[in-house]
């Protein structure tokens, strides 16, 4: 309820200052500006909530490395809406001249806004959206990703099911981007050693009516499933596929975000699933330890993948300030600064690609317990083929 | 598609085409009997979902949620028309539908500031958390059994009311003649108040209903609601028949689609209504 | 000229569901003659006016428009070969004024609707046309007035000169004095006994005496079925009419 | 005059003086001329619902079916690096565009009321779905557009397209001949009709007029003025998405051509821009500015009986 407090003062305060704001005050003072562009509402909400916590955090517990450069936030409500895109991305780079901008989570929205930015003096470092094409065709040397391309979390798992000696997959998610993305990931390493998808159902995003298909996998009876649903979606799939009774009796495969931020509203139905991740919040890394603990101390509650993946945009950016001086002037020098990086995450270290993607470690998880827990390293350093990619 | 395989997507369709009805018997009641097009009844949903969740988190009992929850509702259908809806019969219908829209921007900005963004998941009772053999290799849930039986319970129960008693007689009067109502010494003003708080009760209920079944997150009433127009579009507006034949009809086609063209299944429901209106653009049972 | 037949139906028949609002009717139209149609209500007057004019399609029946089967055409249509329609519930554009409702009846005669460039006031051919048929309703002091703001019996003008604009042969009337005062009564007459010598006119009316005085042919119908059509003396005098009409006319005055 | 209402010239005087003035004070990269760009864009589109769903009668929600359409026709109809003539692939397009409407227009306008409303929502739906499923057209991706058209005529070019404040003017003219268009087309023989229509179709179709036809055209020129907003609003960031005509985006409008005051097709601006800056405001205070927004949208339909329009009228006429 202390939300509604902030709400009242907000009014006041953007009341006060909305005539100034503007151009005014840019001059002055010069302030490292980062524009988070994220969805705080709508159905990625809470996505983008983590993601600007984390960031926050990132930056806050780096105060001290930045040599003296202040840190201003602009934040932007992107309602997940790919029209508003352009626009708001304009806003970030034009009339508040961001130095870093921060977004978003639904691809859509990531393609507007890299058309906004490619190849403009903004940093844009993207903490979600997956879709293949951001570091692939249109990669741009100022767009960075602190997440996962599509196909880093789903590829492991093919090699995966084959190690469990899975021969027939049944194969669904929605069809979008990132659900074909993950799909075509998983058989892209499935098929190369041998096994079959009998059956690959995309369905229309983002329907989450699933019982049917639930019923369908039972008359086929597979040896396997594997599926990318995530947030709403996943809690509905998992909860139906548990439903019909298939829980135990045909494994249920998936990229990560099946179990990300869901586990307890799926309860007891999700036991079992193992899914492929470039993190889980049991991870047995000092890093993440100290992380959870501080992300709770500051918002009393612990972080997810989103809060992780945002936190690693704002070490990115603290680490380059700090190792350029606080002296962020030159874009060039902060960019080529930016790819040398070796991020200290919580989900491991790693580095950029030549696409600016993450190389960084998969972990196969299995739900015990209403816990992902770690069950080996499915792939090490995986790096994003970038297909298409000029960089 | 084998024979088993047929009659196991056929009943759940129909499972789905009840609750289907369910949502969208609250719409075409207010709209049969006010001329009110409520766009924001999928935020209804919304806040019966919620609402539950809540309870449950805080008492523990899916009943006695359940039941906090549809009173609630009710209460809250009546705080609308009375304070906002009321205020609009003699306006166009645009002006009404323009409200709606704003009610849609409140209740999801309140959802978020009261409840947050989360998605969350209700439990399944336990006394009906059991499930009955069915396939060879699959179960039906006694729950979604329980939730199909309360759809038929209500859909009867609203059949009743309906045709059968005084404020059933006074709705279908509604209808047709305001002034004869009046003329019966009834208070229009209160009969609109009922019905739309009904109306909303009834969104309420089917979001608690679907609760354990699905997923609570942001966004969740839209998505129903244009589902839930095409059912009541294809059994004709204001039909309480038309919202039952078309929400199964509805439930089995997209059912069917869903599982032999996955890719097109969104399609075929607009297209299934296309077609209908253009052979009866009334809809299935018109008035 | 005069006995020539413009407009015929051909065991017309309309059934709702089972309910035969109109039964197997046969009737002949006379060029330039006033055709009465009376009968009790629910007797199927509104409903065979309906079909002359094309707004409701007949079960089964034939319309003949000199001589051309038309029974399933388009409202439309029926207009353009000459067939105007005046309806029994003032139907009119109240926004606008009485010239501009007019002026919509007679565009289409004499200019393109769907130039979209002209202007509406442009051509003066339609608005003297326009202004004409207020006149001939006596409606020339209200032509600029909003219709809203006429009183009852001059909406009643208003939509018959809407008719007139349209430049018909054959006038299908709906009751034209259904509420009007008396003084507005006698004129309608005056006009309508004006009009016959040039127009056909089917005229379908409660006022008795009106009907007797204007009509050249008067066609009874009771309960969706044709009773007798006559010259009014022949009508008057026919038992069957008194039985089936006139008698529940009486027993409801007496009631 | 086809500015018939004193209110009117006033609004109409005042706006365009501040609109052609507003890039005088601004630099051509600012966000603010981008942001005009949109609201100006926007304002085309919502003219156009105005125009069919306050001066036709066709209350429709599938709008943005014609909004999102101009842009894709752009992406698929033009070569990927080659810059073409504005000028011919904005009528091309327009054409093209007349052409679907004329065949979605036969099927929709079978219905009426709350049954067209659904039966556009319907077919505007499934043209989101074909784009978003449809991987040759970016999914829901979307497409990018990489070379702005040239607008040269006859050899003279006044306007680069990748100068925004340029692009502004080309929005601005957008406005003006769309507000005009519409105009003249009301104040026509046609429009006499179309008028005739919406106030009463029963009486019209008895007085000889195909109403159908009348609404048919109509539908047409309304869903071809939002389809050249689409190709503007496309091409101004170079972006194109299937959720440019989802449904929302159709009740988006519809909301500002109400808020403006219906069927005043000058309130369509009005109401754009009303509801484009509140969204601004509220937006750069809060979070929860859609509460806001939500409230702000009620309270404006409880007190304001025929939209900002109606209000203004008030203040201005006699």
């Amino acid at each position: 309820m202390s939300k509604i407090k902030t709400l009242a003062g907000a009014v006041l305060a953007t009341t006060l200052t909305a005539g100034l704001s503007t151009s005014a005050l840019a001059a002055t003072g010069d302030p490292v500006k980062i524009g988070v562009m994220l969805p705080f509402s709508g159905i990625y909400a809470q996505l983008g909530e983590a993601g600007r916590d984390g960031l926050k955090l990132a930056l806050k517990q780096n105060a001290s490395n930045l040599h003296g450069a202040d840190i201003e936030f602009i934040e932007l409500d992107t309602e997940a809406k790919p029209s508003r895109a352009p626009e708001l991305a304009s806003s970030l780079l034009n009339q508040h001249e961001a130095d870093f901008v921060i977004g978003p989570v639904h691809s859509g929205v990531a393609m507007g806004m890299i058309k906004m930015l490619r190849g403009k003096d903004t940093v844009m470092i993207i903490p979600n959206a997956g879709s293949a094409a951001a570091t692939g065709p249109l990669c741009s040397p100022n767009v960075f990703r602190t997440s996962f391309s599509s196909w880093q979390p789903s590829y492991p798992m093919g090699k995966v099911a084959l190690d469990k000696g899975y021969k027939k997959v049944y194969a669904i998610s929605w069809n979008y981007g990132m659900g074909r993305e993950s799909l075509d990931a998983f058989a892209e390493s499935f098929e190369a050693g041998g096994g079959e998808i009998v059956e690959k159902v995309l369905l229309p995003f983002p329907s989450t009516n699933f019982q049917s298909h639930v019923s369908d996998i039972a008359d086929k009876n597979p040896d396997a499933v594997f599926t990318f649903f995530a947030g709403g979606g996943a809690i509905k799939f998992v909860k139906d596929y548990d439903a019909m009774g298939l829980r135990g009796k045909i494994p249920l495969l998936g990229s990560g975000f099946l179990t990300e931020g869901t586990l307890e509203a799926q309860g007891d139905a999700a036991e079992g699933v193992m899914t492929g991740l470039h993190y889980a919040e049991q991870l047995d890394v000092p890093k993440n330890q100290e992380f959870r603990e501080a992300f709770n101390t500051e918002y009393g509650h612990y972080p997810d993948i989103y809060a992780v993946q945002g936190y690693d945009a704002g070490q990115a950016i603290a680490n380059t300030i700090d190792q350029l001086k606080g002296d962020i002037s030159d874009k060039q020098a902060v960019i080529s600064t930016m790819e040398k990086l070796t991020i200290n995450s919580p989900r491991g270290d790693f580095t950029f690609s030549k696409a600016h993607n993450p190389i960084q470690n998969v972990y196969l998880r299995e739900v015990k317990d209403g816990v992902n827990v770690v069950q080996s390293i499915a792939a090490e350093a995986l790096e994003d083929p970038a297909r298409g990619c000029k960089l | 598609m084998s024979t088993e395989l047929f009659f196991v997507q056929l009943i759940n369709g129909l499972q789905y085409g009840l609750l289907l009805f369910l949502i969208a018997s609250g719409l075409t009641l207010v709209f049969g009997v006010m001329g009110i097009l409520n766009l924001a009844h999928g935020s209804m949903y919304m806040v019966g979902a919620y609402l539950v969740w809540y309870f449950v988190a805080v008492t523990g009992s899916f009943t006695v949620s359940a039941i906090l929850s549809a009173v609630i509702a009710l209460g809250l259908g009546i705080l609308i028309e009375r304070v906002l809806i009321q205020r609009l019969y003699n306006r166009n219908h645009l002006d009404q539908v323009l409200l709606t829209i704003g009610m849609i921007f409140v209740f999801n900005s309140l959802q978020s500031i009261l409840w947050g963004n989360d998605p969350y998941g209700v439990a399944v009772p336990e006394a009906l958390s059991g499930s009955v053999p069915f396939t060879d290799n699959s179960s039906y849930p006694v729950y979604r059994i329980f939730a199909a039986m309360v759809c038929i319970a209500i859909a009867t129960a609203l059949y009743f009311i309906v045709s059968k008693t005084r404020l059933g007689m006074l709705i279908r009067a509604g209808e047709s003649n305001r002034e004869m109502v009046e003329a019966l010494g009834v208070n229009i003003k209160s009969l609109y108040t009922i019905v739309f708080a009904i109306g909303v009760m009834l969104a309420a209920i089917s979001g608690i209903i679907a609760a354990p079944m699905s997923s609570i997150v942001p966004g969740m009433g839209e998505s129903v609601l244009i589902t839930c127009f095409v059912v009541v579009v294809i059994g004709g507006m204001g039909s309480i028949k038309g919202a039952f034949v078309g929400a199964l009809l509805v439930g089995v086609i997209s059912t069917f689609a869903a599982v032999l063209m996955p890719t097109m299944s969104n399609m075929i429901i607009y297209i299934f209504m296309i077609l209908v209106l253009l052979v009866k653009p009334q809809g299935l049972f018109a008035k | 000229m005069a006995n020539d037949i413009i407009l015929e139906t051909e065991s017309l028949s309309k059934h709702w569901g089972g309910i035969k609002a109109l039964n197997d009717i046969s009737l002949k139209f006379h060029d330039r003659q006033l055709h009465g149609v009376v009968g009790p209500n629910g007797a199927g007057k509104s409903t065979l006016l309906n079909m002359l004019c094309g707004t409701l399609k007949p079960t089964s029946g034939c319309i003949f428009h000199k001589g051309e089967q038309i029974e399933g055409m388009k409202p439309w249509k029926f207009v353009r070969r000459g067939i105007g329609r005046s309806f029994q519930k003032t139907n009119i554009y109240t926004d606008v004024t009485c010239l501009e409702n007019c002026a919509v009846a007679a565009q289409r005669r004499f200019t393109g609707s769907f130039n979209l460039f002209a202007s509406r006031h442009a051509n003066k051919l339609v608005r003297d046309a326009a202004e004409k048929a207020l006149c001939q309703v006596g409606l020339d002091n209200r032509i600029h007035t909003v219709a809203a703001e006429i009183s009852y019996g001059e909406q009643r003008q208003l939509e018959l000169a809407m008719v007139l604009a349209t430049d018909p042969c054959i006038l299908l009337l709906d009751e034209p004095m259904a509420g009007m005062g008396h003084e507005e009564s006698l004129r309608i007459i005056s006009l309508l006994n004006e009009l016959k010598k040039t127009y056909s006119i089917v005229l379908v009316e409660h006022d008795m005496d009106a009907i007797f005085e204007l009509s050249d042919q008067l066609t009874v119908l009771d309960n969706g079925t044709h009773l007798i059509t006559g010259t009014v003396d022949e009508v008057r005098n026919d038992p069957r009419v008194k039985e089936a009409y006139l008698g529940k006319e009486d027993e409801e005055e007496a009631a | 005059m086809i500015f018939e209402k004193r209110t009117e010239r006033i609004f109409l005087a005042v706006f365009f003086v501040i609109a052609l003035c507003i890039p005088l004070f601004l630099e051509d990269n600012s966000f603010f001329v981008g942001k005009t760009t949109t609201v100006m864009i926007l304002a085309v589109f919502v003219m156009s619902l105005d125009f069919l769903v306050g001066r036709v009668g066709l209350v429709t929600l599938g709008h943005a079916l014609f909004y999102g359409l101009g842009g894709y026709l752009f992406v698929i109809l033009t070569p990927e690096y080659e810059a073409v003539n504005f000028w011919i692939y904005a009528i091309y397009i327009m054409g093209i565009s007349a052409l679907i409407a004329l065949v979605v227009g036969i099927v929709v306008l079978r219905t009426s009321g709350i049954y067209f409303i659904m039966i556009t929502l319907a077919i505007s739906q499934m043209a989101y779905y074909f784009f978003f499923d449809s991987l040759e057209f970016g999914g829901n991706d979307g497409l990018f557009i990489f070379m702005k058209p040239e607008t040269s005529i006859f050899g003279l070019n006044f306007l680069n397209l990748d100068n925004p404040t340029h692009f502004y003017y080309l929005s601005l003219l957008g406005v003006l001949i769309t507000l005009v268009a519409i105009k003249v087309i009301l104040r026509s023989r046609f429009g006499r009709i179309v008028e005739a229509t919406r106030l009463n179709p029963e009486r019209t179709e008895a007085l000889g007029y195909n109403i159908f036809a009348f609404r048919l055209i109509s539908y047409v020129i309304g869903s071809t003025l939002a389809a050249y907003a689409g190709l503007l609003f496309a091409l101004q960031y170079g972006y194109v998405n299937p959720q440019f005509m989802t449904w929302e985006m159709s009740g988006t409008a519809l909301v500002m051509s109400i808020l403006g005051g219906m069927g005043t097709i000058y309130g369509a601006i009005l109401g754009t821009i009303t509801y484009e800056g509140l969204q601004y405001f509220f937006e750069h205070m809060t979070e929860d500015w859609m509460l806001f927004m939500g409230g702000a949208i009620i309270l404006m339909v409880l007190l304001l009986r025929k939209g900002l329009a109606g209000y203004l009228e008030k203040l201005l006429e006699k």
